[in-house]
């Protein structure tokens, strides 16, 4: 080591980039806690302004937000997931899910009688609420814990195989669910679940949207900044590497399947959170909310938004849901009501997975990097397609010495 | 100079043998690296070094034959792997089948599946989670139970081997020093939590990070490039920064594969100062697979030959040029 | 993590502001609302459609002095199929809109299930004109529904639940057709699970055998195997719980192949879903083809209504096409939210709270056009008639159609 | 050594010892459950719940064939595939039922055969050009492209061809003309079998060899093998990559078109989201029998078919789906490389 140490230590780029280093993780933290809070405020401005408050009241406005809000969470969990570390999992619904039951579990006296606790009769109906913020944890654990159980056996394998065995698990959870009755009430679902609670205000309310809203907003906000920090640390780093070149990452010390698995594990605790918030909202859990759409819109909601780019991605997320669930279904009765011969037969609503479909195929061809894209993620689709037959060659060389193992 | 010859091996590699189907690529190689030495592994095009190569960093497993790095037997024939499984999942299935009999009888619970499930989960999780860390200890019971699986690339590099690629594998999108600290991961301890929680300790981990990656930069001549990205590198810096990422996990043995493939004299001879310096000033022991013979007889304390996935001669550089069996297999013989 | 703290610290800061001054229902003006969230688009929309136009026909011809009355329309089927999600905000968006006093509305349970907790919360009086799922009202699962204010009943309906429907159709399969040995398939689904169990208990409480029970979820295509298994129990029927998109056609289809042909073939309202034309494309009969003689079905509605003729008379002239099978029912639950406003209106006092219990006393006798109906205290219709319905394939020039063979009412 | 290399062996190459005694265990092991079939069930059941398996197994069988081929050849995931059989199924019936104006079925024994050969012909065919034009369109352009982009094409397709179906034919089930009789059955020691169901499962290993034969013994089965196994060392051998890649998707959809047809004369009936289970179960299949691997994907697709019904047969038929996809996973954790397809494992 000795060289090293003669070697001048203030090298040009060292400190300089030290610095940048450290002030961009400041910098970011308060970047996303301002802007989500900005965003926030504006959105629920927009519900008081005339031309909106015509559409529906501000109310249903900030209700309809929050349901977006946990779109966005799952979309910023499995952008983690594909997005980050490359690694493609379609059946991320199964992990809200898994999320929500647990929840469910804890805060519902179905659940409760099946886990032989009282924790509502004790705590009243109200302040049973309290469990909600305990349990969005537990939830996250839960869904991580499910998530190394699957990704386990898989993550060893290539990558393609995640994406079948995901997508399987993504059929049997609900599945598993729906045909339990004995512990899960089967397909009725288990109702009856206690909206959160805080020690001064109590529990929250149907009739009330805000509370539910600023408690999405700040658990988006500290998702992303999570996010961020981790794809800025070691583990960021490892993982851009696996995604670019496996071999070639395992070759520097990278333990490639435990990392991988983290990548995983962390993506499903997110779900897992917006499992618990989504059923602390709708107050009942019943396995058809979790059908394969979910998983297949959160993805197309991550690949539209831009792999790799967390905002990208949020914002992505937002604008497909409002499309979703506001603006072809207001196109449908305008065309309805206005008996425009054509259009008016035409279910936009129909051809929604067809415009999904063609957008998917588009941007994989023309746009790989999406609408809002990750600068490196830019530049590696980019390359990745006129890549040069050599380059081919190594990648499929290692996967073959990688197989022999 | 053959002093260092005589130092205690780091590596030793006894009887490797690989073979594809029908065809074997190498064939009851012997090979030894003494500490602080250069050797070179040689041979005409198809001899088996690349496969031989691989085998020694864990990326291939050996069909026979088995190698040990400072003293601990790191690769050989995976034995019984198929069993492995069964450690993972016997435990939870038991537990699973015990619970639920008592369920089912009434006699501790009343709720067989439920509890019996939690159970099993968190026992399918531990053993997986072991299975897939694989700490030594638990390498070690396996061992006992005659359950071997070679050690994989990480782990040798770990274990403190680093190497570059014949044809050169970059993080072509990263930047240079991203590179190198993609390098430094082993090295580096922060975690999930550390990284959550963007700690002190973190962030000054990373700074220091950042220090050495720059000198190690320096040290291999890429001063300044460090936010370039890979790709938009020359070809010779290329080959330098991987040497960088390679030095970036303080490995005690460097393997280097062709690592003058493709370079102009110019070049060639700066790598060649720059292999002895590594040798000289880093303390490192040097593996070289080289097709250039000039590049290897200038540095190399020993040559080794392979053709045809045998060692057909091995000695030092003035040896090995003499030996009729090389002469024929570079010049007589085509290249196979 | 320094930010985040700050971050938490703020909202819940906000959160308990927020509350505080949380919106309260408000004044409610001379213009009243009544808010209709069924699911109108994609495959939902052929179900649902009818009973929107219903509604909307009721309210167009309802008067109430000194009031007038709009409908608020909203649709909660999201990529075509009904989304619990969605349910539950267009549910949110009907109570914090104080003019609308009275819902129609929704038509699955599973979206029933997120809709009751928050009308409920409001106590604003919804009806809905086709839930047959028990849990909804009654017993323990009915209260956790109405967990804020469990004993303020504020959702009602017009259709006879499942655990009516279900043992009708056994005791006309026993006592009717007379048969002794059942095989049921169905489709795991809330509705078809249910009305199977049903239907089973009574089947069996009858005195009748069942040899046969399976699940085959929806997407299901080869029932081959299933019946196969039947066929060594020797039943002389084969009941099916769940609706023809998830397989009740696909089942009768398909006996013939293992020889179970000449079965009877016994169904809920699922099946029941008009006939075998080629506008009806994908209705039991046209899947089943001529396979669907000698099935049986029920509807959990009355059939032969006093007023059906003039309101079908009506429907057309409104709509210009035949009144669907919902239609009647989503007109029956909006001519009850309205003559519940018109109590209110008589009492002088027109809140939410006020159209709740007028709508729910089980005192009141409602005069719909499904004929008078009361609702208990749990707020189920009192007129427990059952429908049922035999295959016609001659019916429909050829094409088949279900003829209305009987009705039983269990009050 | 891709496993397409290795199904050359049904194309006469010697076949190693291992896999013959694999092979063996399995044969065993079948004949193991069929005792146990007949032992539960009784000898009637099982037989006729066994033709029911075969049957279903042969459909999956002929969808996992074209997962594995595309698979062993460019090593995608091609998640459209189940909605091509979808979509065969549609062409079929359309051919049948609005063509040739067919509804119930055909008694004279010369015409039906003419009218079968006609329709596997034409939606063969038919799909065989989509599956070309989509490779050339969608695939084509990503053959180097990260692993992710093309997988999330195939997904961006199967969208794209369940939702024209669902436009065209709506969200219901569409009746297929059952143009086999149901009404000729045979007698096996007690058991009724369908001659449909025998026909099927006929047509299926007719098809099936014939693939192995093509591979094994011609040309273009040869450059398929070559790419399968080194592509660029095929390219130097001058193979043209680009259209063996298309003749790849060309058979594999057409077989998927085929499982359409036979779909249809089976079930009668075709709806726009059947592919997604099917393809689904299909791949378990072609992952079990060892993916790349052609025998092992025909084999799997039976095994699939042999676990669903035996669910059924036990009264589990709620738990069919969790089963296959947990036998995946096993499959998956104790023998990735799948029961045959050790040569792709050197990949897997």
């Amino acid at each position: 080591m000795s060289a090293v140490q003669e070697l001048p230590a203030a090298t040009p780029a060292g400190p300089r980039f030290a610095g940048l280093k450290k002030r961009a993780g400041r910098h970011r933290s308060w970047t996303i806690t301002l802007s989500v809070a900005v965003v926030g405020a504006g959105l629920a401005l927009i519900a008081y302004i005339p031309p909106f408050t015509l559409a529906q009241p501000s109310n249903a406005w900030i209700d309809g937000y929050t349901n977006a809000g946990v779109f966005v969470m799952l979309a910023l969990g499995l952008n983690l997931v594909v997005g980050v570390a490359g690694l493609l999992d379609l059946g991320y619904a199964a992990f809200f899910a898994i999320g929500a039951y647990t929840y469910a579990y804890v805060a519902s006296p179905f659940g409760n009688s099946i886990l032989g606790i009282n924790l509502i009769e004790t705590m009243g109906n109200q302040a049973a609420g309290i469990v909600f913020w305990p349990m969005l944890l537990v939830g996250a654990l839960v869904a991580a814990t499910f998530g190394i159980l699957l990704g386990a056996p898989t993550l060893r394998l290539r990558g393609d195989y995640l994406a079948i065995v995901t997508l399987g698990f993504g059929e049997i959870v609900p599945i598993v669910f729906l045909n339990s009755d004995a512990v899960t009430n089967g397909t009725n679902g288990i109702g009856g679940l206690v909206r959160p609670a805080l020690p001064i205000m109590g529990a929250f309310s149907a009739m009330n949207p805000y509370p539910y809203y600023i408690t999405m907003l700040v658990l988006v906000a500290i998702i992303m900044m999570l996010c961020y920090r981790l794809v800025e640390s070691r583990l960021g780093r490892a993982w851009e590497a696996i995604r670019e070149d496996e071999l070639a990452a395992a070759a520097t010390g990278i333990n490639t399947v435990t990392t991988k698995l983290l990548a995983f594990a962390l993506g499903a605790s997110t779900a897992g959170i917006a499992g618990v918030f989504n059923a602390s909202k709708l107050v009942t859990v019943s396995p058809d909310q979790f059908t394969f759409i979910v998983s297949f819109t959160v993805l197309a909601m991550v690949v539209l938004g831009g792999m790799g780019n967390f905002w990208g991605v949020a914002v992505g997320a937002f604008v497909i849901y409002t499309i979703n669930n506001v603006l072809l279904k207001s196109l449908n009765q305008f065309f309805d009501t206005t008996g425009i011969p054509i259009l008016k037969d035409v279910d936009f609503i129909q051809l929604q997975f067809l415009l999904y479909g063609l957008a998917l195929v588009a941007m994989m061809l023309l746009r790989p990097e999406g609408l809002f894209p990750n600068s490196r993620r830019k530049r590696e689709l980019h390359t990745a397609i006129t890549m040069d037959e050599q380059d081919s060659m190594t990648t499929a060389e290692a996967t073959s010495e990688e197989g022999q193992r | 100079m053959s002093g260092v010859l005589d130092n205690p091996p780091i590596l030793v590699a006894r009887a490797v043998t690989r073979r594809f189907g029908g065809l074997v690529a190498v064939s009851a190689v012997d090979f030894t690296i003494p500490e602080h030495s250069i050797v070179s592994l040689i041979g005409p095009n198809g001899a088996g070094k690349t496969t031989f190569f691989n085998v020694l960093l864990g990326v291939i497993d050996p069909s026979d034959g088995e190698v040990e790095f400072l003293g601990r037997r790191m690769v050989a024939k995976p034995e019984r792997i198929a069993y492995e499984s069964l450690v993972w999942v016997l435990p939870a299935v038991v537990l699973g089948l015990a619970a639920a009999a008592l369920g089912f009888t009434g006699l501790l619970i009343d709720r067989p599946l439920g509890i019996a499930g939690f159970g099993v989960l968190i026992v399918l999780m531990a053993s997986l989670l072991l299975g897939i860390i694989r700490p030594l200890w638990y390498q070690k019971r396996l061992a006992r139970i005659g359950i071997f699986r070679s050690a994989r690339p990480n782990d040798m590099v770990e274990a403190g081997v680093g190497r570059t690629f014949q044809n050169i594998r970059l993080f072509k999108n990263m930047t240079a020093i991203e590179n190198v600290l993609v390098g430094m991961h082993v090295g580096l301890k922060s975690n999930l939590l550390s990284a959550m929680g963007n700690t002190k300790k973190m962030q000054r981990e990373e700074a220091a990070a950042l220090e050495r990656a720059n000198e190690l930069l320096t040290l291999v001549g890429l001063m300044g490039k460090g936010n370039e990205a890979a790709r938009n590198l020359p070809y010779g810096d290329q080959r330098r920064l991987e040497i960088a990422r390679a030095l970036a996990a303080n490995p005690k043995l460097l393997l280097l594969d062709e690592p003058a493939a493709g370079m102009n004299p110019k070049e060639t001879q700066n790598l060649v100062a720059l292999i002895s310096q590594l040798r000289d000033e880093l303390g490192l022991t040097i593996l070289l697979i080289e097709h250039d013979m000039k590049l290897v007889m200038g540095i190399s304390d020993r040559i080794t030959v392979l053709d045809h996935g045998e060692k057909i001669a091995e000695g030092t550089p003035e040896e090995v040029r003499k030996d009729p069996r090389v002469i024929e297999a570079y010049l007589g013989a085509p290249a196979a | 993590m320094k930010f985040a703290r700050v971050g938490v610290v703020i909202a819940a800061a906000a959160i308990v502001v927020a509350a505080c001054g949380g919106s309260g229902g408000g004044g409610i003006g001379k213009a009243l609302k009544v808010g209709i969230t069924l699911p109108l688009s994609g495959s939902s929309l052929a179900s649902a459609g009818p009973a929107r136009d219903g509604a909307l026909l009721a309210i167009k011809e309802a008067k109430i002095d000194g009031y007038t009355l709009e409908p608020v329309v909203l649709d909660h089927a999201v990529n075509g199929v009904h989304d619990p999600q969605q349910g539950a905000k267009d549910m949110t968006t009907l109570v914090s809109e104080p003019a609308v006093v009275g819902v129609v509305g929704p038509f699955n349970s599973s979206v029933a299930k997120v809709q009751i907790p928050i009308s409920n919360e409001a106590g604003l009086l919804q009806c809905s004109p086709a839930n047959t799922n028990p849990d909804l009202t009654k017993g323990d699962k009915g209260k956790e529904l109405r967990a804020k204010n469990p004993d303020k009943i504020n959702y009602v309906r017009v259709a006879t639940t499942d655990d009516i429907q279900g043992p009708a159709v056994a005791q006309y399969g026993v006592n009717v057709l007379g048969l002794k040995k059942v095989a049921i398939v169905d489709d795991t689904e809330t509705y078809g699970k249910g009305i199977a169990d049903a239907f089973a208990a009574e089947w069996t409480k009858l005195g009748g055998e069942v040899v046969g029970r399976e699940g085959a979820p929806k997407g299901t295509t080869d029932y081959t195997a299933i019946l196969t298994k039947f066929k060594d129990a020797g039943p002389e029927a084969v009941f099916y719980g769940g609706v023809t998109a998830t397989g009740g056609g696909l089942v009768r289809k398909q006996m013939p192949q293992v020889g179970l042909g000449d079965l009877v073939y016994l169904g809920g309202d699922g099946i029941q879903d008009g006939p075998g034309t080629a506008e009806n494309a994908g209705s039991f009969i046209s899947v089943a083809g001529e396979a669907a003689a000698n099935s049986f079905s029920s509807v959990a509605a009355i059939a032969e209504y006093p007023g059906k003729a003039d309101f079908d008379a009506k429907y057309l002239k409104e709509y210009g096409v035949a009144a669907g099978a919902y239609s009647a029912s989503g007109y029956a639950c909006a001519q009850v939210v309205i003559d519940a406003i018109k109590a209110a209106a008589a009492k002088g006092d027109i809140t939410r709270e006020a159209v709740r219990v007028a709508g729910t006393d089980p005192a009141t006798t409602f005069e719909t056009v499904l004929g008078p109906v009361k609702f208990d205290a749990v707020g189920d219709t009192s007129q427990k008639i059952i429908s049922l319905y035999k295959v016609d394939l001659a019916a429909a020039d050829g094409k088949g159609d279900w003829a209305f063979d009987k009705q039983v009412d269990y009050k | 050594m891709t496993a397409i290399a290795a199904t050359s062996d049904a194309g006469g190459a010697r076949v190693p010892a291992g896999r013959v005694v694999r092979l063996l265990v399995l044969i065993a092991v079948l004949v193991g459950i069929a005792a146990l079939a007949v032992h539960n069930l009784g000898t009637e059941q099982a037989i006729e719940q066994g033709v029911n398996a075969l049957t279903r197994g042969a459909i999956y069988a002929l969808i996992a064939l074209g997962y594995t081929m595309v698979y062993g050849i460019i090593e995608l995931i091609n998640f459209a595939h189940g909605d091509m059989f979808m979509v065969g199924a549609f062409v079929s019936l359309t051919f049948l039922g609005t063509i040739l104006g067919l509804e119930g079925p055909i008694y004279d024994i010369p015409v039906l055969i003419v009218t079968l050969a006609a329709t596997f012909l034409v939606t063969m065919g038919i799909m065989g050009l989509i599956g070309v034009v989509i490779e050339r369109f969608a695939y084509k352009p990503l053959r180097n492209a990260p692993r992710l982009a093309p997988l999330i094409t195939a997904i961006g397709v199967s969208f794209i061809l369940q939702n024209l179906v669902q436009l065209r034919y709506g969200p219901y089930q569409t009746n297929s003309p059952k143009i086999f009789p149901d009404t000729w059955t045979i007698e096996v020691a007690g058991a009724t079998i369908p001659v449909l169901s025998l026909f099927i499962i006929a047509v299926a290993v007719v098809l099936m060899f014939s693939l192995q034969m093509f591979i094994g013994r011609t040309r273009l089965g040869r450059a398929m093998r070559s790419t399968a196994a080194d592509r660029d060392a095929a390219s130097l051998m001058g193979v043209n990559i680009n259209r063996t890649i298309a003749i790849t998707f060309l058979i594999g959809s057409a077989l998927a078109g085929a499982a359409g047809v036979v779909n249809g004369l089976q079930y009668g009936v075709a709806r726009f989201d059947d592919g997604f289970q099917a393809g689904l179960k299909a791949f378990t299949a072609a992952v079990l029998g060892g993916i790349g691997n052609t025998v092992g994907a025909a084999l799997g697709g039976f095994i699939i078919g042999f676990i669903e019904v035996g669910a059924t047969a036990m009264g589990y038929t709620r738990w069919g789906p969790a089963i296959v996809f947990g036998v995946l996973v096993i499959v998956l954790v104790f023998r990735p490389t799948g029961l045959l397809g050790q040569q792709l494992g050197e990949r897997a």
